[in-house]
């Protein structure tokens, strides 16, 4: 390997900016004649070198940059997957569209009764379990929302016509009013304790002495 | 003039003063190193009291060793004025071993300065991205809700059969009648046969007689007796 | 040139710190059963690639990263921002640590012969190459200093043991405190050689020329 490609070579991986061959060429003339033509031949050569290798050197608009191999970035930047508890706010909100798919936003919130704010929807659009589904056509054009494949999947319906009914959540004592003490404790129930005391009373049992 | 600016404490300035010896650090005379010494604190006239006042302490203490240094062997003291004067070239050793340690440390070729890193690594990054849970009741308990804050609601009240307080007020009082000895309250209470076999009804039955067996008490008619919490609670007719 | 190398070469390029063969191991495994062992092999492959290439990929204190060749400093140094010079006081006190380590203050001013600034200390602590170890199980419990990952980086070597002359110094007990070196000394003094020793260094009269 020849003095112009190792000075080439270390210059540009020391550079912090992308880097023309004439910049290159002026900051390594300090100490020896070196010129453009070299410094160019020296360019080319490094990229075949590189070439294949996890390391790219690549020219973008007349500068050069090193750069890690574009079918390696899965590698480099993975993604990992941390399980996280939907909120209550996103379930009510996943209840709806699913209950009356599909809906828009506006919608959504007329029948929770309470604002739905964006991240609530955007967490459900990341989950996969609802998407887009074209717009409204009222004024304002609201984007209207359906859940997908994937929601069926995974809360293991066939269709959504599996999903019960008003009378049959009415008779397991789904739709018996939660007094307000325990709406506020509901606010937490990560806490599995909760759940479960909804659990009961929604089996419509009184909690056993 | 002579400065003391330039010296990092008393030690610094006698290692360059035993250096000018031109010998082994294991061979300098010591009684000329604190002549070197004090003759140079001499010379430095315009001492600044706060930045000369280790200088001057080492300049006592190096007087005293050459005093000592030069008595005869048997007027002195311990520790031996020999031993001093090694202590203090083993300090000198070590302080040159590490100056000359800094500085081959500092010529070395150092990241940042004569070896460079990537100018502009991408970073190794790990994306986090929730995977959301939620199972299909947490789904459908949650639709119950939002309906139920929206359905009107209509409260009924069930006629339901107790035993009011009235009749088992009437009911114990006419059981004490009979008995003599210390009761359970439980043993008052109907047989679980019929319609008191009605569990709710049963539960209405022994809360009433309760507070029947408080009033009686309140009375004066009856003592109660409870042994430990949740135990089993005994009345006894009085008199 | 097989996956695992591709891998390692790109993640020791992208990484913005040296990484050991476990972290390397770890962040590429989350795609695909990568051992440690597997990357230990690329590492050596890849050093030797680079070896006599303007860049190089070097193990400093167990964590591997790439840099330019040292020979090409008086290329590169003048494109880049010298940093900032230490004190004579903080070099001093660095060799004492890292010669030393772990150390206390006190130890380093005994050293020393001079009180060290609380400053000094403080530079070496936020330049990232030393780090607090600790403290000593003696009276007042001194915290103790030790050198870092990034100093023997910084440092160009690849653990303590290459700290230039640190067997020498060891060896001729240089680096034992004085009070070590005297018994030694004193207790071996039926030895008419360390009476000489002694002698001669209280003997101001005869220095050999």
């Amino acid at each position: 390997m020849d003095d112009v490609s190792r000075a080439v070579e270390a210059a540009l991986f020391a550079a912090s900016q992308p880097m023309t061959p004439q910049a290159l060429a002026t900051h390594l003339a300090h100490h020896g004649g070196m010129e453009g033509a070299d410094v160019r031949r020296a360019l080319r050569e490094l990229s075949a070198h590189y070439e294949g290798r996890g390391v790219q050197l690549v020219e973008r608009g007349g500068r050069w940059h090193f750069q890690t191999a574009p079918d390696l970035a899965h590698l480099l930047r993975p993604v990992h997957e941390e399980p996280r508890k939907l909120s209550r706010a996103a379930t009510e909100a996943l209840a709806i569209i699913a209950y009356h798919e599909p809906v828009s936003r506006a919608e959504i919130e007329a029948i929770r009764g309470v604002q739905t704010a964006k991240g609530t929807l955007d967490v459900l659009l990341e989950s996969g379990w609802i998407r887009m589904a074209g717009r409204r056509e009222v004024p304002g054009r609201p984007v209207i929302y359906a859940t997908t494949p994937a929601f069926l999947a995974h809360f293991g319906l066939n269709s959504r016509r599996d999903l019960p009914g008003i009378e049959e959540l009415r008779a397991t004592g789904l739709l018996d009013p939660v007094d307000t003490a325990m709406e506020a404790l509901m606010g937490a129930s990560d806490d599995p304790q909760v759940d479960q005391v909804i659990r009961q009373s929604a089996d419509g049992l009184a909690p056993e002495e | 003039m002579l400065e003391l600016d330039g010296w990092e404490g008393p030690l610094d300035l006698l290692l360059d003063l035993a250096r000018r010896q031109k010998v082994d650090l294991r061979r300098i005379s010591i009684l000329e190193l604190v002549d070197q010494y004090l003759a140079y604190i001499e010379g430095a006239e315009a001492l600044r009291l706060e930045l000369a006042a280790d200088y001057l302490v080492m300049a006592a203490w190096l007087a005293y060793l050459k005093s000592s240094l030069l008595l005869p062997k048997e007027e002195q003291e311990q520790p031996s004025p020999e031993e001093m004067a090694l202590r203090l070239q083993l300090r000198l050793q070590r302080l040159a071993a590490m100056r000359e340690a800094a500085a081959r440390l500092m010529g070395r070729d150092r990241l940042g300065r004569d070896v460079f890193a990537r100018g502009a690594p991408e970073g190794l990054a790990v994306d986090r991205k929730a995977q959301w849970q939620c199972g299909v009741y947490d789904l459908i308990a949650a639709y119950g809700q939002v309906k139920a804050r929206s359905i009107p609601v209509v409260h009924r009240v069930a006629e339901r059969k107790v035993m009011t307080l009235d009749s088992a007020l009437t009911r114990l009082s006419a059981m004490l009648g009979l008995r003599l000895d210390w009761v359970e309250l439980r043993d008052f209470l109907p047989e679980g046969v019929g319609e008191w076999a009605d569990e709710r009804l049963r539960r209405s039955a022994l809360a009433s007689s309760f507070v029947a067996a408080l009033e009686l008490a309140k009375q004066g008619k009856v003592e109660l007796v409870q042994t430990h919490v949740f135990g089993p609670l005994t009345m006894r007719r009085i008199g």
